[in-house]
């Protein structure tokens, strides 16, 4: 009754895979070593830590809280900005994809310049919902959106845009991100959330307001990447909550060519292997049978 | 489902009671707070000073935790009172593994996690350092449950020098593990020593580095050249793995650029 | 340390409330009898399903699947209509809202002009994400909020307006109710969702899409109330993921005046009772005390 | 959390895979499946055949269930093949919890719930109730296990006459419990000579509403005048609860109307 895949490299939004799952942006990406480390440890891709025009510290902690069923984090985009270029020497000719952000077209170009040599890719953070200025404040506007892809799609490399599920319609902005010449589309960035201290009467997050991912997101990802297999003529990338090989299927059921994968590599850095382990075997079936079936 | 516990649901920080500051040197304080966090020694947790921060400390007891004032954070610690409330995230990360004969070796607030180390093991060594005989730490203590030895920096008490030189001068064939905590500096000196005597396996280095999560998450803490994080990781790592990294040379701060 | 509060009725939106803890809509909401039921079991009030201007079978199923921290629905709607007048005589001045629904203002005022007397108040139900032409599509739209929301208030019952989490910015449909004369603002619905069963290859729910209630949005219901105390004059009852006294301790510190509660009644009907009895004590401290108190 | 086991993660529905179909009357038949779900005899699970609906059904063996085509999901039932997947949820509810000596009262699809309990406890005496000769069900198997009685409402076997008619000539007496399952108007009749003979306590009604959640939450199976949820109250009601209810007088459609 499972559906397992066949293992090699995948070809998804202008990017060669070794495999469909990428490590997702934000997550153990701040360095070159943890990101070289994540492929080591399976990932058929890596998406580095949002890099953005100046260096930040981020918020105020606590910058993150694991919940039962969940991760809330209000980083705040701590990256160091242009220096982040060192840490991709030793990556060179690896699946790495650069996630930038900025706050205008102008800066999204700038940022991407850096890295016009050293990354596989672009993926275009326009959904952190928790850094003000940034994220969700352009990817909520589809002007913007569409404006920031295309200054970025100068570069000649592949650009994904990555959506948030904080919207009314998100085909728009996926239509938007198309629109600007994305090469593929990422669903979804957190869930913006809030948890509160009742002994302290306060937020738990230094920033009040943070990201949920994990778990208790997946079912909201995989309706994202559900519009959005409907709506877009590019590919969809499925991201959040996914930790089993069995949610791998369920994403690409849904519309997803690949996945990206978070919160559940905590405790378990190990969970790439473990899930190819489940889900690829040499006479598996080609992804292409099963990416968005459950529309038919 | 239930859970009006000690524990709040979920994970949020558990909130602790300031019970007792006792104020341990010029720039140190031991802050004693109204519940006990069950932990392995040398494991740490993030300590959330509402409105300002949050922190790694180790804990120096399973109620108590011992601050150097270096900035906003361990600033806003020090101005503590009793009855005021701070949050406590974990325990997190692998803590101490010793076996057999222990050598512990710490310098200046480093003590910290070594502290329940030298209370849970009997017949430890303990190498304490500091600069000035009035910057050591449970001094007292620790004469009670080790074979103590000091040193300082200015020679005002104890060996005249770094800890790391009254190493040099032992017979460290003893010991079958060696358990470090203090400045990277130091730890390095402490990790040169025992390469040269080829038994850099036996040395257990808890590790300081800038931590967001806690958690292996955010990628905050990690090191070259392996990409290992120090909150899930380590923060106590072996020797030999330590040869290799930038221990000593470099680390991250809180934008993730080398400094 | 934990806090209690004051047993007693408190006064929410217009309504007297035999205690903070108010059985959400649609949740064993279709009967008098089942409402009377809630009531006894210790709701301080109870929202009936939601009515519309014709009887409705609702969607083909499955309509309702369990996750392991939340629950995944698409009734569809189903009601009574008018008939259901039937259903409250024998509540005659018991504390029972009636939740309405309707495609258009005049719907609105048509299907609320029925229960001008029985009602205790109105909760508009604009926030259903998966009922084409009603609910989320009328809640996404400020201007339709702030129509039905006047069409509801001239008849003089408080009116309850119940928003919907699947908008980019909340706060823009929280004033648009109280711009049509709310008396307070319930938050939230459900979250937009899918589940795919990959053994069928099709989404699990017979509509496809559904809504996400239970522990798993709580962060989100948390992070929507406390928005909108921000941005609102008139009261917020809070809503979603509710299921112990804890929870509603942080949903008013959040902001809310009250809270409603649905999916935890799952397998527990008992559980206004249990709430109740950590919650309160005689000489517990007044709910003022406490609602917002996360914003100083 | 890996989940790669018979159940899918969450409670999805189960998906069986029907095996063999038997029909055993023109409109009813039994469709055995590949997975056993372990339930209590009455409790039910909500069956989902993909593309159509999702309807309450008795587990007549742990891997099957009988359908009797009434409508729109039963008929698409009763054209499935072997091979064709089904999801099921559950089981919910009670189930039937009889003791002492047991005397079961079934009339027409209502065998299928009944059907279980026959097989687990011995020396049930057991009353199968149908239309005709031909619409009778699962004889052979209740002949072996049970003392069978069969009426039928047009004598073509056994008594002539409803199973109600039956039990008014029985020396009830001798039973501990009655389990029913039938036709509304059955189990009213049932419930009646169980009232008139003042024992409605003992008798155990698994009753039918119509229902969409299966779990408590929905509202549409609620019961006038306690607002019993059918589905996790019962399915299965002592008679003497049932006896003020709305049973037999009516219930309530897909949209919670009265009919
Ligand atoms: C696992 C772990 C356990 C720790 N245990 C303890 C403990 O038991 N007791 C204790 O007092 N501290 C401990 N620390 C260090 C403590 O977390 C830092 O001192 C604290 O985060 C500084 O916060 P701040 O806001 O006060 O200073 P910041 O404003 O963050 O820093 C002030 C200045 O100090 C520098 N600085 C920051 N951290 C360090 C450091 N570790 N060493 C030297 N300079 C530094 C910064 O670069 C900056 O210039 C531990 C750290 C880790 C990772
Ligand atoms: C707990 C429980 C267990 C059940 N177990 C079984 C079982 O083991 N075998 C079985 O065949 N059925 C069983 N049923 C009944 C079964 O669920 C219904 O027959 C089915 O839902 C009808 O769906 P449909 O789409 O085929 O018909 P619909 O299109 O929903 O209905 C067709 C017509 O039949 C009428 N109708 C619907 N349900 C019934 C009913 N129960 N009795 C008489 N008329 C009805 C409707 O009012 C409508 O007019 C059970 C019901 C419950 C609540
Ligand atoms: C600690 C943490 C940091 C993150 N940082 C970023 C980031 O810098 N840029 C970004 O686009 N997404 C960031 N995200 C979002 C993730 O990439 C991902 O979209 C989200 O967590 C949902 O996936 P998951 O449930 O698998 O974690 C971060 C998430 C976490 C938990
Ligand atoms: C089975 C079910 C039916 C619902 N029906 C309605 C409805 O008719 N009208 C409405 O406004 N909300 C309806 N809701 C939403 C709930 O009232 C509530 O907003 C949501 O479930 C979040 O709260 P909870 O997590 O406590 O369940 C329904 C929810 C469920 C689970
Ligand atoms: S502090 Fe976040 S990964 Fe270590
Ligand atoms: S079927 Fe939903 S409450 Fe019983």
């Amino acid at each position: 009754m499972m559906i397992r895949l066949q293992s090699g490299p995948v070809e998804v939004g202008g990017v060669t895979l070794r495999n469909h799952l990428i490590l997702a942006a934000g997550v153990l990406g701040t360095c070159g070593s943890s990101l070289a480390r994540m492929l080591r440890e399976g990932a058929g891709a890596v998406v580095s830590k949002s890099i953005g025009p100046e260096p930040r510290s981020g918020h105020s902690g606590p910058c993150l809280v694991v919940l039962e069923d969940g991760v809330l984090n209000a980083m705040g985009l701590p990256n160091p900005s242009r220096e982040f270029m060192g840490e991709l020497e030793p990556l060179k000719d690896e699946p790495v994809i650069v996630s930038i952000f900025g706050g205008n077209p102008d800066e999204f170009g700038e940022v991407a310049s850096w890295f016009a040599d050293s990354a596989a890719a672009f993926e275009l953070n326009v959904s952190c919902p928790h850094a003000s200025g940034y994220g969700a404040q352009i990817g909520t506007n589809p002007e913007l959106v569409k404006a920031c892809t295309s200054a970025v799609a100068r570069f000649h490399k592949p650009v994904w845009v990555k959506l948030t599920p904080n919207v009314t319609d998100i085909t728009v902005i996926g239509a938007a991100a198309e629109d600007g010449g994305a090469d593929a589309i990422v669903a979804v960035n957190t869930v913006k959330a809030m948890r509160i201290s009742t002994e302290v009467r306060r937020p738990v997050l230094g920033n009040r307001f943070g990201g949920l991912s994990g778990r208790a997101i997946f079912p909201i990802a995989v309706r994202c990447v559900y519009e959005l297999y409907e709506s877009c003529n590019i590919p969809v990338i499925g991201c959040g909550g996914i930790s089993s090989a069995e949610n791998v299927i369920e994403m690409m059921m849904a519309g997803a060519s690949a996945v990206e994968i978070g919160s559940a590599l905590r405790g378990n850095p190990g969970l790439f292997r473990e899930i190819s382990t489940d889900l690829y075997r040499e006479d598996g079936i080609s992804s292409d049978e099963i990416v968005g079936c459950a529309h038919e | 489902m239930k859970s009006w516990g000690v524990l709040m649901s979920d994970n949020l920080p558990l909130m602790v009671s300031v019970n007792r500051i006792v104020q341990e040197t010029e720039s140190v304080k031991t802050i004693f707070f109204n519940k006990n966090i069950k932990a392995k020694p040398g494991q740490f947790v993030m300590v959330w000073i509402p409105g300002v921060d949050e922190i790694p400390m180790a804990l120096s007891a399973p109620d108590a935790i011992t601050v150097q004032e270096i900035g906003d954070a361990t600033r806003a610690l020090g101005n503590i009172n009793p009855g005021d409330l701070i949050g406590i995230r974990g325990p997190f990360g692998n803590g101490f593994s010793p076996n057999g004969h222990i050598l512990a070796v710490a310098g200046g607030v480093g003590v910290a996690p070594l502290l329940p180390l030298a209370k849970q093991f009997q017949g430890i060594t303990f190498l304490l350092g500091a600069r000035s005989v009035s910057d050591l730490l449970y001094t007292s203590i620790l004469s009670n449950c080790t074979d103590l030895l000091i040193a300082t920096d200015d020679g005002s008490a104890g060996f005249h020098g770094y800890v790391a030189g009254l190493l040099r001068d032992m017979d460290l064939s003893l010991y079958d593990s060696v358990c470090v905590c203090g400045p990277e500096l130091m730890m390095k000196s402490v990790l040169d020593v025992l390469d040269t005597k080829g038994i850099s396996q036996r040395g257990q280095f808890s590790l300081h580095r800038y931590m967001k999560c806690g958690v292996g998450l955010c990628g905050s803490c990690c090191m070259d050249p392996d990409g290992l994080c120090v909150c899930r990781d380590g923060p106590v790592f072996q020797g030999d793995i330590l040869l290799k990294s930038e221990l000593g040379k470099y680390h991250r701060d809180s934008s993730g650029r080398r400094c």
